[in-house]
């Protein structure tokens, strides 16, 4: 009997969850970036995957009801079948590499940025964000912890002639993006480790103190999204948040026009 | 299983003999199986402590202490690097070759030697924590600190109080062993037993210790 | 004896063991140096161990799904009941119950020897244990309370005082007792894995052991590799947080101070750390795996299929942990170029998986399926394995993982595929070995309700989490209220979740309430209830005594899987019956019926 | 036992292999002293002869050479794998090396500008404390809107009756708020965590600023 019951309640389970992950409520976000390589991969992984559950579940169960103990009958005396054996590790190993190949393609093209990407600078602290745009030159000024303080709260160099006209949003700010352009970050944090994730742009990485990681994507949708820590990074965890608003290039033009440069700011020519 | 003419057979056949077999894999005494593993387990806290160095040493944002003047010693007016732990990386690994000679003495249940040459070891070894003990005073004395170091980078003082902290643990409890056993030797209580077991056992741990040092003293006063 | 080889010394002997049984209560429950006591001993403190990590994360649940309702959970508790709750669970309850509780019953047992070859360092490993234990929670009366910084302790955040609860005393309280916990770790894997090596029955080869002796066996293994790392991690850890030394904090500005650290770097300890917590995830579910295959076979009335591949599958899956631990920081800010070949090695670990689980399948085919309690959690966990070791090939494609990672993908991921699988394969084994250790049966209704609660209730717990994960609710949030663009009905799912896992907590009580009155007024056990193969099952006495043989040690002559062999009389040949017509194939090397 | 005793070593190489580690010593030290280039010979040379005296440690002294094939290759190949780990420590560290000299984040030296006036050069101390309260991270915890975020929010704080863990009440005034940031411990107000760190740094001046911002954000004080 227990047989029967465990044989219906596996390919319940089953049949739940398969249903619910493709027509439920809850899955990804609509995409807003050009990371759609990360999605098809999760939707081959989801459906090689979920063959896999539902093969493993299925034939169990069917296993279950055929062989469940009956009076005077006796068990095969099976010891190994190593055909058999060679054929499902084949396979396995098949399936295998038809995932990760094409992941390791889509990872090269993660950790090799554009070079026309428009670089910035997001800098994480317990428990805000702050972003710093290269301004006019194009160029990012060096920064060092040690320069911080009350004004200066990136730690921008003042010494160095490329930091003069970046534009810095200092913590709790908003970042701005155009939208088809793709941006390469650079990711600093000042004191414990954070990770930058915008869950509609599918991309994710830490920022470490005492070192930089970079991450790059192209917005394509305008819109804003919430910027999230997805690192531990202390009591305000969960409050660690930013917005980032995606819109026309245009209209990121006239926006960071109007913000005042490091200069402006710290008063040094 | 005719262990007899597997015996005489290549070494893979014995190897292949060994893990087949039934009872016992190594056929050596369960104690001295047991140490072999403790030390293949121990060597992993090392190969951790020196994987951990290499990397601090190499990411240090401050330039790295010439370890040839900081371990300086003073003869006679002149200074001459590394002079004190040239010394005691030769009086570490000769009391390898002293404790090896009481582990053969105690195969041949030659009570006395056994009991010499372990005392011996052990003297050796006090003499090392002793130095050890000299040039930790030497460089507290001259400003080092766990935290921070005139010399340069503060991973510098962080890794040598570490390493050698815990190498000079192990030799510590290694001295303390060695005399114990020496006291027991020479009082005839594994020539009762006609058993020198114990004997061979610090023997492999002494061994052990030894071979530590022989990578800690290039990799990290060396190099 | 006369089969070893010319060499040994004379004194060589099983006389380490033949001691006389103890009497006084003292050295008999308290101090003693049986293995089974000491099993029992382990089993005991870590359930109730267990039963604290488990009411953390009911504290936790409760706030996910009623946010700002409950005004004692603040968030420095919840991420304190997080940490402990992590803690607790992997290494003070699913470690030493695995190693320290079936390890020590089994081994001896399952050999056909007297005792662990170390009896008084097997007892030392027990209180080293439990004193890691007292320190754990030691930290929960220290200034700031127990740790919060998550049970990979990464630090900075761990350590600088205000990022998280207890990053003082807390954390260092944690530190000293992972210490200890190593230092117990290592005496006891010592122990297990010289008495697989060394003290097994005349005829026992390693390839007739059951496959729960290689799981532990293994296990052991790579606790004894891996624990060091942990061990170095900590103690550098501690210097940081107690010298000011600068391992792994580089110079920080921390709510505008400037820090007196300078050069560190934080991931190194990630290194470290993974180094062992990798391996330490298949410490954990090694053994489960070998007793749940163990159980299979048993109540499947059939020998486990393909028992050599499952032997190899459980090395290699030992092995491959030594070179996979950096798939936990793809987004970590390491060498990026590394992950390429630890998303090459991880995805490698899914072909010895595979391997066994398609051999545990195997195993019921053409069975004869008697579902007993300890064979429904038995088949649980092969489900639960399959339906959490399946996102590994997720989360270990690093292009994948990218998206996945740090979110309740994960939390679903490793819960299900190491922590209600391990969970599963403990309650199997629990429910298949009580006869042997106490002499009396449980109650099988009890027991079937347990699991028919637990089963489904952890799918229900833990299978939605995928579905949040992957819409961006990420670990570790005190309220994933805070994430503006989760979909509304997320919240009904994590409320629905909350239920479950109450529910599913409220069913322990039923396990509790069945293991309580069957220790008194179960039924009289007999020797060999389930009509198995392995030794434990053939000792004289039920349950055993001290010594375990009586006067004359086992003699082993087949495998541990001798079910249905055609021709013999019953339908189990134990493994020390000599004879009977599957012998001789065995005994010749062949394994095709 | 005739077997194994006649695989030990005897005391003649026993004693040859002590003169070859000791020789090996004094060339390394040798080595060393005449600072032979370029470096990664030298280095070479160094790690050459710790694993040749390594080898003889374990071979000789440890006499794994004794021992039988099944316990050597349990014992070696996996001891051998550390280097491995030190040679990924070591290349993990290059890596984060690398990045801190391309970007200069963290390298070490003093400030190249003189250390800018901490109150950012203003006299109004509301505007003053605002920037204090910034740069020291407050805002971080403390809200100026209401809205509670890890600490209690500034909003209308000042002059307002705060109920304290364990029942009592206290009101916000400049002696409380002045004990708070000092010693944040001290009094906590109740459904709060006790995790703000101690602002000990801060002189009297800069916590007058901040008391003095945090008025301003109530309706009683001067805005």
């Amino acid at each position: 009997m227990e047989g029967i019951i465990l044989a219906i309640v596996l390919v319940l389970i089953v049949v739940g969850t398969t249903i619910i992950t493709f027509v439920g409520p809850w899955g990804l976000p609509e995409l807003a970036s050009n990371w759609g390589s990360i999605d098809s991969m999760i939707i081959v992984t989801t459906i090689v995957t979920m063959i896999a559950f539902i093969a493993v579940n299925a034939v169990m169960a069917y296993f279950i009801y055929r062989y469940r103990h009956r009076d005077g009958r006796r068990a095969v005396y099976l010891v190994n079948d190593h055909r058999l054996e060679k054929i499902l590790i084949i396979v396995t190993s098949i399936g295998i590499v038809f995932l990760l190949a094409p992941g390791l393609f889509v990872y090269s093209s993660f950790i090799q940025p554009p070079a026309d990407a428009l670089k910035l600078e997001v800098v994480s602290q317990q428990w805000a964000w702050a972003y710093r745009y290269p301004g006019a030159d194009g160029k990012l000024g060096r920064s060092n912890i040690r320069f911080i303080d009350a004004k200066n709260s990136l730690g921008v160099d003042l010494k160095d002639p490329a930091g003069q006209d970046d534009v810095a949003i200092s913590a709790g700010g908003t970042l701005h993006l155009p939208v088809n352009k793709p941006v390469e970050l650079e990711l600093r944090a000042k004191d414990v480790l954070h990770s930058f994730y915008v869950p509609q742009f599918r991309v994710k990485m830490d920022t470490v103190p005492g070192g930089i990681t970079r991450l790059w994507f192209t917005p394509n949708k305008a819109g804003t999204f919430e910027v999230l820590c997805a690192e531990l990074c202390g009591i305000g965890h969960y409050k660690m948040k930013s917005s980032v608003i995606v819109e026309s290039e245009e209209e990121f033009q006239k926006w960071l026009k109007q913000q005042p440069t490091v200069s402006q700011t710290l008063g040094t020519k | 299983m005719e262990q007899p003419q597997q015996e005489r057979s290549g070494s893979l056949r014995r190897l292949v003999a060994d893990w087949a077999s039934d009872r016992e894999t190594f056929r050596v005494r369960w104690s001295k199986a047991m140490m072999w593993i403790f030390l293949l387990g121990d060597s992993f806290v090392f190969g951790s402590f020196l994987s951990a160095y290499a990397a601090t040493r190499i990411a240090a944002t401050a330039p790295w202490p010439n370890t040839g003047e900081v371990f300086a010693l003073h003869v006679g007016g002149a200074e001459i690097p590394l002079l004190l732990v040239a010394i005691m990386t030769l009086i570490l690994l000769s009391s390898g070759a002293t404790m090896t000679l009481a582990v053969i003495y105690g195969l041949r249940h030659d009570q006395k030697r056994a009991a010499m040459w372990t005392g011996l070891t052990a003297l050796l070894g006090a003499i090392f924590v002793s130095l050890q003990a000299v040039e930790w005073t030497n460089l507290i004395r001259e400003g080092a600190r766990p935290w921070t170091n005139p010399w340069g980078a503060p991973q510098f003082g962080a890794n040598f109080f570490m390493l050698t902290g815990f190498h000079g643990m192990h030799v510590t409890i290694g001295v303390l062993l060695l005399s114990i056993i020496a006291l027991r030797t020479s009082r005839g209580v594994y020539e009762q037993k006609r058993d020198y077991l114990s004997v061979e056992l610090v023997g492999l741990y002494w061994g052990f210790v030894d071979l530590v040092w022989v990578f800690l003293f290039p990799f990290f006063y060396l190099f | 004896m006369q089969e070893h080889a010319a060499g040994l010394p004379e004194t060589h002997g099983h006389e380490e063991t033949h001691q006389h049984e103890p009497t006084g209560f003292w050295t008999k429950y308290i101090f003693s140096q049986d293995h089974k006591v000491i099993a029992m001993q382990y089993t005991i403190t870590a359930l109730l161990v267990g039963v604290v990590g488990m009411v953390f994360s009911w504290l936790m649940r409760l706030q996910l799904a009623f946010p700002g309702q409950l005004s004692l959970i603040q968030p420095d508790n919840y991420l304190q009941f997080m940490t402990q709750h992590g803690m607790i669970m992997v290494i003070y309850l699913l470690t030493a119950f695995l190693l320290g509780g079936f390890g020590n019953y089994l081994i001896p047992l399952m050999i056909g020897a007297r005792d662990m070859a170390f009896p008084f360092l097997n007892m030392m490993s027990y209180w080293t244990y439990f004193v890691s234990v007292i320190l754990l929670f030691a930290a929960f009366i220290v200034p700031g309370g127990p740790s919060g910084g998550g049970w990979t302790i990464y630090p900075p955040q761990s350590i600088l005082p205000g990022a998280s609860p207890g990053s003082e005393w807390g954390i260092r309280l944690l530190l000293m007792s992972l210490a200890v916990f190593v230092a117990s770790g290592t005496m006891g894997g010592l122990n297990y894995v010289t008495t697989v090596l060394q003290l097994r029955a005349k005829g026992m080869t390693l390839m007739y052991l059951p496959l729960s002796v290689w799981g532990i066996f293994v296990a052991s293994v790579l606790a004894l590799l891996a624990f060091p790392a942990l061990f170095v991690g900590g103690v550098m850890l501690l210097l940081d947080s107690l010298a000011g030394t600068s391992f792994f904090i580089p110079l920080v500005n921390q709510f505008g101070r400037q820090l007196g650290h300078e050069g560190g770097n934080p991931i190194l300890f990630q290194h470290l750390f993974w180094y062992f917590g990798h391996p330490e995830v298949y410490i954990v579910i090694l053994p489960a795996m070998g007793v749940v295959s163990d159980i299979i076979a048993n109540f499947s009335r059939k020998p486990i299929f393909g028992y050599k591949a499952m032997v190899i599958s459980i090395l290699a899956i030992g092995g491959l942990s030594f070179l996979v631990w950096a798939h936990h920081m793809f987004v970590s800010g390491m060498n990026p170029y590394f992950a390429f070949w630890f998303a090459i090695a991880t995805l490698a670990v899914a072909i010895p998986s595979a391997v066994k689980t398609y051999n545990w399948m195997l195993t019921l085919w053409g069975g004869n399926l008697w579902f007993t309690t300890p064979m429904l959690y038995a088949i649980g966990f092969v489900s639960t394995f399959v339906a959490g070791g399946l996102t590994g090939l997720y989360l270990g494609n690093t292009a994948v993982d990218v998206p996945l990672t740090d979110t309740y993908f994960v939390v679903a991921h490793f819960h299900l595929v190491m922590g209600v699988s391990a969970i599963l394969g403990i309650f199997a084994g629990i429910y298949y070995w009580f006869p042997k250790a106490i002499g009396r049966m449980y109650n099988e209704t009890l027991g079937k309700l347990h699991f028919w609660v637990t089963f489904v209730g952890t799918y229900a717990i833990f299978f939605p989490m995928y579905w949040l994960g992957a819409a961006g609710m990420p670990r570790r949030y005190y309220t994933n209220e805070a994430v503006t663009q989760l979909p509304p009905s997320s919240h009904e799912l994590n409320i629905f979740i909350t239920i479950a896992a109450l529910t599913v907590g409220a069913a322990q009580l039923v396990f509790a309430f069945n293991l309580v009155w069957s220790i008194f007024k179960g039924k009289k056990a007999e020797g060999n209830p389930w009509k198995a193969t392995s030794l434990e099952w053939q000792t004289p006495q039920t349950p055993p005594v001290h010594g375990n043989w009586g006067p004359t040690e086992p003699v082993v002559y087949r495998w541990a899987y001798d079910y249905s062999v055609p021709g013999a009389s019953q339908d189990f040949t134990p493994q020390n019956v000599a004879g009977g017509p599957a012998q001789k194939a065995k005994a010749s090397g062949k394994t095709k019926h | 036992m005739n077997k194994q005793e006649h695989k030990h070593i005897s005391i003649g190489t026993c004693l040859k292999v002590w003169g070859f580690i000791v020789a090996l010593v004094a060339l390394s030290y040798v080595v060393f002293l005449l600072q032979i280039e370029p470096l990664w010979l030298r280095r070479v040379i160094f790690i050459a002869i710790a694993l040749l005296q390594a080898v003889l440690s374990v071979t000789y002294f440890m006499q794994l050479r004794a021992e039988r094939p099944g316990l050597v290759y349990a014992i070696v190949p996996p001891v051998s794998l550390l280097l491995a780990l030190v040679i990924f420590g070591l290349s993990e560290g290059d890596y984060v090396w690398g990045v801190r000299q391309t970007h200069q984040w963290l390298t070490t030296g003093k400030p190249v500008i003189e250390e800018p006036d901490k109150n950012g050069g203003t006299t109004n101390p509301i505007e003053k404390g605002m920037q204090l309260a910034q740069s020291n991270g407050c805002l971080s915890c403390h809200s100026v809107t209401g809205e509670k975020i890890v600490g209690p929010s500034w909003k209308g704080l000042y002059g307002s009756p705060q109920e304290l863990e364990g029942g009592t009440t206290v009101t916000a005034d400049e002696a409380y708020l002045k004990e708070s940031i000092v010693n944040p411990g001290a009094k906590i107000v109740k459904s709060f965590p006790n995790v703000m760190p101690p602002y000990k740094t801060l002189n009297e001046e800069q916590l007058d600023a901040i008391i003095a911002y945090i008025k301003s954000l109530s309706s009683g004080g001067s805005k």
